[in-house]
């Protein structure tokens, strides 16, 4: 699955983008995130204060509690600040 | 008639002018448009740039579903939403929006009901670099900003 | 600092880009601009023009008095009510009403409310001329724009 | 006192501008508009509809029931339709 970040959750991590097997007993996007916490901690800090993240599956926005279906892209940020 | 709403994303300025003649010249139908304009602003003189992340394709998506969402509520005839992304410095324009209507009151609602979404739904990113020269800082959302997203659904539940 | 608003009652066509600049070139406190354009609608292709009367002298000073109410009410940066009088064809700009400000919640506010006392109040009498050549008709006063000046007198005495 | 018409009220009287002299028993716009009514048929018509009447003294809105003080110029128009 390709997964993407944005601002200071991107900044945390320390890549724009990456590729990631996603583990068969990983359904939703609250599992995605506490797998990607467990890979190494950069996104340990990254999902640190995991309620504040924003998720996008496919450049849609949705909650964390959706499944991640057969979503091709992930993407991970903060609130949005435009305007 | 459907509107298409145009929707650009671009790190170059906008023309107001320009883009209000797009959605008038030529035309009867247009009675009032409204035109927001968010600029850079720096009172204290301490900011050197903003940089405007965004997330491509998602940010044009995203302008479009909720440009659709105006049309849909509003009786618009034409509809602009332009978002610069990069570094843009204080005094600089940010974003526009032109809703266009027969009736005043369906351009004012329209384009301030898209500013306020556009706030909270438009994977859109401000950093803020300083004269200083001390590492950016990034801007926090506002509560003000979900708040009067929330307005809309308000209305929406009341109706 | 006080605001000075800019009120013109001419005859010739306004330059919203020209207008808009003049609010923000060169500063820095500006961000938010609110431009309200209003134009001469005619869906049925029967209206040849809209005349414009208007009593010279107390139309800029009634102009001048709303826009300082709102200078009153909002915290504005800059303000510019520009309104046409004389023969406007279908498609023609009518007036334009900028306001500017730090935030934009004030600055749609400003312009919503000046458009709304500028229609009820600001000396200005439309009469329609037809293509059919037949005898111009007055305009009449809508409901509706009473309604709409009155929404502001019902917000200032809930705050 | 100057007097001013505008629009449909202008057209009934069939002057833009008048000066007349105005007795000292019209105190309000309601006695002035009383008495530009007894003047002849044309103000009679223009004064018909009298509650639609907008008025101001000197430049500024008032209502029918303002005395007229020292104003030196009253102009009588329908409600507006500008914008």
């Amino acid at each position: 699955m390709n997964i993407r970040y944005f601002a200071w959750v991107r900044e945390r991590v320390g890549v724009e983008e990456e590729t990631i097997d996603v583990p068969g007993n990983v359904k939703t996007v609250a599992d995605l995130i506490a797998h990607l916490k467990s890979l190494d901690e950069n996104h340990a800090a990254a999902f640190e204060e995991d309620e504040a993240i924003r998720v996008a599956l496919d450049q849609m926005h949705v909650e964390q509690d959706a499944a991640l279906g057969d979503a091709r892209e992930a993407a991970f940020f903060p609130p949005m600040t435009g305007g | 008639m459907t509107v298409r709403p145009l929707v650009r994303v671009q790190p170059e300025d906008f023309d107001v002018r320009e883009e209000t003649l797009r959605l008038t010249e030529g035309r009867k139908d247009v009675g009032a448009l409204v035109s927001f304009t968010g600029l850079c602003r720096d009172e204290a003189g301490t900011l050197s740039a903003l940089e405007l992340e965004h997330y491509p394709g998602m940010a044009e998506a995203e302008l479009v579903r909720i440009s659709q969402q105006a049309l849909e509520r509003w009786p618009l005839t034409g509809l602009t939403v332009i978002h610069r992304h990069g570094k843009i410095v204080p005094g600089e324009n940010i974003v526009l929006v032109i809703a266009a209507s027969a009736h005043r009151r369906a351009a004012f609602e329209a384009a301030d009901f898209l500013m306020d979404y556009l706030k909270t739904r438009a994977p859109f990113w401000k950093k803020e670099h300083f004269v200083s020269g001390s590492g950016g800082r990034w801007v926090d959302a506002k509560t003000g900003d979900t708040e009067d997203a929330a307005r809309w659904t308000e209305k929406e539940n009341r109706s």
